[in-house]
């Protein structure tokens, strides 16, 4: 999950990471007096907002109020603004860029630095970054620090100010079971304070349960994924017209990619996982017809998940819902004889193989 | 044969749970010696007429080969090191949504141990004849000599039951899981494939994320004679949006799925389109 | 450096480890009423302290007097009795054996457990005691509660407890820098609480710069030996007439084992360390002197240490305490002739070997 | 020769201390290569004409073999880590009062890495002709076939003067250290010896606590066929009383000077009385 920039200040601050003073307001009536000039930063998740126009500065109370309402009541790169962090101006004398993440490669998080600042990393030429692996046996030691604050060319009290903020990331980064902690910019300011100016924070999902208070919506969730997800689903939105429900990701996946292929448009990602109950299978159900989709596919590889239970799912979920639109299936494997015929009897188009009912669903919707 | 052989020794870490209890059955049933189970609370008990211990410990004297490990995700850590540290060579993690961070110590672990290590959020390893560790489903195997590796799990059994139905058969098939960090990735296990003399030819089955399939490329250009056919998955995944297997992150730049066909295609590897367009390129 | 048993009951209760409920008291002043019966127990650093009479019981106030009184003026093997420690009773049902040490073979913490607690753990049969090694890189994962508790024949609520005691416990030995933390007995009381009974605590007095708050006089030294350390030299009195300076502790050591196979009795140890310093030398000679030995003998082999700066050392410390006592000295190693000559520029008598300088001394003392 | 020799080029961490200096400047006069030294805060400055960095990493493309550790105890942790992660294969810790639970852990990474480890607590590594890595003192030094393993200091040089003294010389001296945990141990080090070429006669300096003499000894009596000469300090050293080496403390049973001078003597070990003897029992 990916945090918004307060949120993962908020983080930054629980581990002694220097952030700017700053307040963050869901509309304009909780703007508050604040020492000026500050900056009115726009909470959304895009890259390169501040050239999209999402950063905005206000020198008076009313530049202030004007500017709020301004992006409170746009959109960047696509995104509806949601939410203000408004905080006091740095005065900016250099610009780093610092951050931690997981490398699938060696196995291990991965400090990545850059004394080439506010930009975006993948620009930086290579010779201007340096990476550091930590050893996760071992943890974080302070000579880690000093090899980044000379490769940052950070000597005296810079590099006493810097030594801490590292080693405090890697903690944040371990503590919160973080995929990707990111600092671009790391200020340093006139007066030689360094403060992080940004952050870009993403959370392991599968360690929420150790962190019970940063479960929240996924800011990047549509209404209906995060109820979903609530429910142990993985269902994502797409655009298309072909509502999907497959058993694993791998074949969900598949799925997605063989529709596409014969230029059929999914709606959605559901993944059922292995489950031998036929209310999930409703549940499913639920979820998918919520999305609106033309046509229903059911994809499913027996295993854990017994074809006929998928089948007496399929068939309860159509009377309950009362379903109007087309249902596809294909079964396959464990009692997949048992399930097609369940499905025939009560008038649904079942396949023992993929490509013909994507064969089937390429006619239904007249592209082949 | 991989790995393991019809002598391999298996424990089952959480055999008492609903999923390790109804797969050690089916492990039987495939032939697995299936020694003894694990679950706290529950020594003295029996699955499927295997004795349950309350410890790997209390296993040792039996001189267990490998471990399934299937209990909840918040305990994998502490099961898989037990396995480990009581000198267990092979473990398996079939569990998902094990927190990417414990999945790290374990393979930092298992690596400094010398263990061979599956998983988490894998099917398992199957050698048709031999062993089976893990939750394939039995039914779809024929013992043959093509080789299978696979960061995916149903798709996995949709393409070893097409290859069985064409009239091939496996050698070894391992599902290395579909997490970003796993015990063993394609670069290891291609080599262990290539060396293998019962396997002659070789299905990679990867997926968007990581660099795994590229690298895996890269040694097969370099090293690998036996024919190799691959299939990837997620093209048509949104970049950015998570595809329920956390490895399926389309990273900047590297990992999706048009750098890893170009990887394929570069190291002569023939490319399907469709899982069941597999079968008739092997031919 | 040893604590004593109260001491120890506070780290245990820092990591939530259950102790009985009491206090520590220095004079019987300090008193206060409490739920009888309670235990008065002998703070001395000895083990069998209960043999030998320094743990008593009391029904009420009159005798909790009369029995503190007593044992604050006695002796428990042979040391003074200097603080008590009131504690309620416990209603015994069994007795468990339960330590952390550092095991050097295997260069790692082991864990030592027994049914048998109660009782020395050297007197219990090998069979009746499990050990697990920890690996330090990985530290401690749960399955280690699991195994314990099976061997300590532990299921059920009593199980639960004491996985959370044996994980703080091995938090505790880390946190704490130990190199033993020893519960014994581990009494599981008639209404099936488990508590720890006693404690044995050694802390490593290298890792004392990160306690802080431990920095104390260790309660085993003689008030002479806790001044010296405060001095950074290691000083430990003994029971002879031969007051003893040498440089470094294997060659101090070797000092030591040579005047005893001579029949000679050192009166301390003390290891100059390696320094280049005439007021080292002065500071190790105030606290031989103070110890009141009939001769004094300074074993040197020079190294970082200069044989010519401890000869002046020895000249001017005769100066400054104006010793009347003989003082024999070998010198060797860097510098050694010119040292050997100030000291018989100063009629103090130099060799360049030990064997001829402790031959000297035997004849000083008539053993030979 | 052993572990070391001519051409090992040798780093110093912490060589703008007064020890680091004062030793780097002996070791050079010794022939030792000293290549660089790491100081934090203190790069750009030389210190015997030899260049001071900030990082080890810094000193990584002169391929330094080794590194001289010499930081006050709490910072050797950070600072053995830093030289066992950037690759030094030979790491050796000068400093006394190390925390024994961070020693812990440096010789867990050392083990898992590879790492020959001397220390803490030890004068180092010397050996004649070749290359001295420590505080020995270098006159009391002769090329020879006498290899010496001690678990002190100053009574190490006192022995080495009086087997020179005496005419003899000497192969490869390592003082091993003081501590209770140290990287290398009498059990490592009597094979390392027995299988030298350089070496034809062996002396072990033990001391009371711990059992790795007994180890050593039981080595010996099986494999070694080198006339072996030892000593043991702390024979009148009062029981539970610490003397200075925390590995002085008498432990329950084990570790007293008669039960190392009794293994000794069982495995055909001659057992000197006082350090000077030891020069007659060579012979």
């Amino acid at each position: 999950m990916n945090l918004y920039e307060y949120m993962g200040k908020e983080i930054f601050k629980k581990y002694s990471i220097p952030v700017p003073d700053g307040y963050k307001i869901d509309r304009v009536t909780d703007l508050k007096q604040y020492e000026f000039p500050v900056a009115v930063k726009s909470q959304v998740l895009s890259g390169k907002r501040g050239k999209a126009g999402g950063i905005k500065f206000a020198k008076s109370g009313d530049e202030l109020k004007q500017e709020s309402e301004e992006l409170l009541s746009s959109k960047i790169n696509g995104l509806q603004v949601e939410a203000l962090l408004i905080e006091k101006m740095l005065n900016i004398k250099k610009e780093l860029y610092l951050s931690i993440t997981l490398d699938r490669s060696s196995k291990a998080p991965i400090i990545i630095m850059s004394t080439e600042g506010g930009m975006d990393i993948e620009s930086v030429p290579e010779d201007k970054i340096h990476k550091i692996v930590v050893d996760p046996l071992i943890g974080y030691s302070d000579y880690i620090s000093r090899e980044a604050a000379e490769f940052l060319e950070l000597s005296g009290d810079l590099k006493k100010q810097f030594s801490p903020i590292l080693s405090n990331l890697y903690n944040a980064f371990m503590g919160e079971d973080a995929l990707l902690m990111e600092i671009n910019p790391l200020i340093i300011d006139k007066t030689d304070n360094i403060i992080a100016g940004d952050s870009k924070v993403t959370i392991d999902d599968n360690a929420l349960f150790r962190h019970k208070n940063l479960i929240i919506d996924d800011p990047e969730k549509t209404a209906l994924e995060n109820e979903a997800s609530s429910k142990s689903f993985t269902f994502i939105e797409m655009g298309g017209h072909i509502g999907v429900i497959a058993n694993g990701a791998g074949l969900t996946m598949a799925t997605l990619d063989a529709l596409t292929l014969h230029k059929l448009e999914p709606r959605n990602f559901l993944d059922l996982g292995g489950t031998d109950n036929i209310e999930i299978v409703e549940e499913a159900f639920s979820f998918v017809l919520r999305a609106k989709p033309e046509i229903l596919f059911v994809n499913i590889f027996g295993g854990v998940t017994k074809a006929d239970t998928v089948a007496n799912g399929i068939v309860s979920s159509k009377k309950k819902f009362n379903i109007k639109e087309p249902i596809v299936v294909r079964l396959s494997g464990i009692h997949e004889e048992e399930g097609r015929k369940i499905l025939m009897d009560n008038g649904i188009k079942a396949f023992s193989d993929m490509n013909s009912a994507i064969s089937e669903l390429a006619k239904m919707k007249g592209v082949e | 044969m991989v790995v393991v052989n019809g002598n391999t020794k298996v424990i089952v870490q959480g055999m008492t749970g609903h999923q390790g209890a109804f797969h050690s059955g089916e492990m039987i049933k495939f032939g697995t010696k299936v020694i003894a189970g694990v679950s706290p609370g529950k020594s003295g008990t029996k699955v499927h007429g295997v004795d349950i211990y309350e410890t790997v410990y209390d296993t040792l004297d039996m001189h267990p080969d490998a471990s399934m490990i299937s209990v909840p995700a918040p305990f994998i850590k502490d099961a898989a090191m037990e396995a480990i540290d009581n000198g267990i060579k092979l473990i398996y993690i079939l569990t998902e949504h094990v927190p990417v961070q414990d999945t790290m110590e374990i393979v930092a672990e298992a690596r400094r141990k010398n263990v061979f290590m599956i998983g988490p959020n894998s099917p398992g390893i199957t050698v048709p004849g031999e062993c089976k560790i893990g939750i394939m489903p039995n039914h779809i195997f024929r013992k043959g000599d093509i080789a299978i590796a696979s960061r995916s799990g149903t798709l996995t059994y949709e393409i070893v039951k097409a290859v069985t139905d064409a009239g091939f058969g496996e050698s070894t098939v391992i599902g290395l899981g579909g997490d970003p960090i796993i015990g063993t990735t394609f670069s290891d296990v291609i080599k262990i494939y290539n060396e293998d003399p019962a396997t002659k030819k070789i299905i990679l089955v990867g997926e968007i994320g990581g660099s795994e399939e590229e690298k895996a490329a890269a040694y097969i250009k370099e090293h690998v004679k036996k024919p190799v056919v691959g299939y990837i998955t997620g093209r048509s995944a949104p970049p950015g949006k998570k595809m329920g297997h956390a490895g399926a992150i389309i990273e900047k730049g590297t990992g999706t799925a048009d750098s890893k066909i170009k990887a394929f295609e570069s190291a002569g590897i023939k490319v399907a389109d469709y899982p069941d367009d597999i079968p008739k390129m092997l031919k």
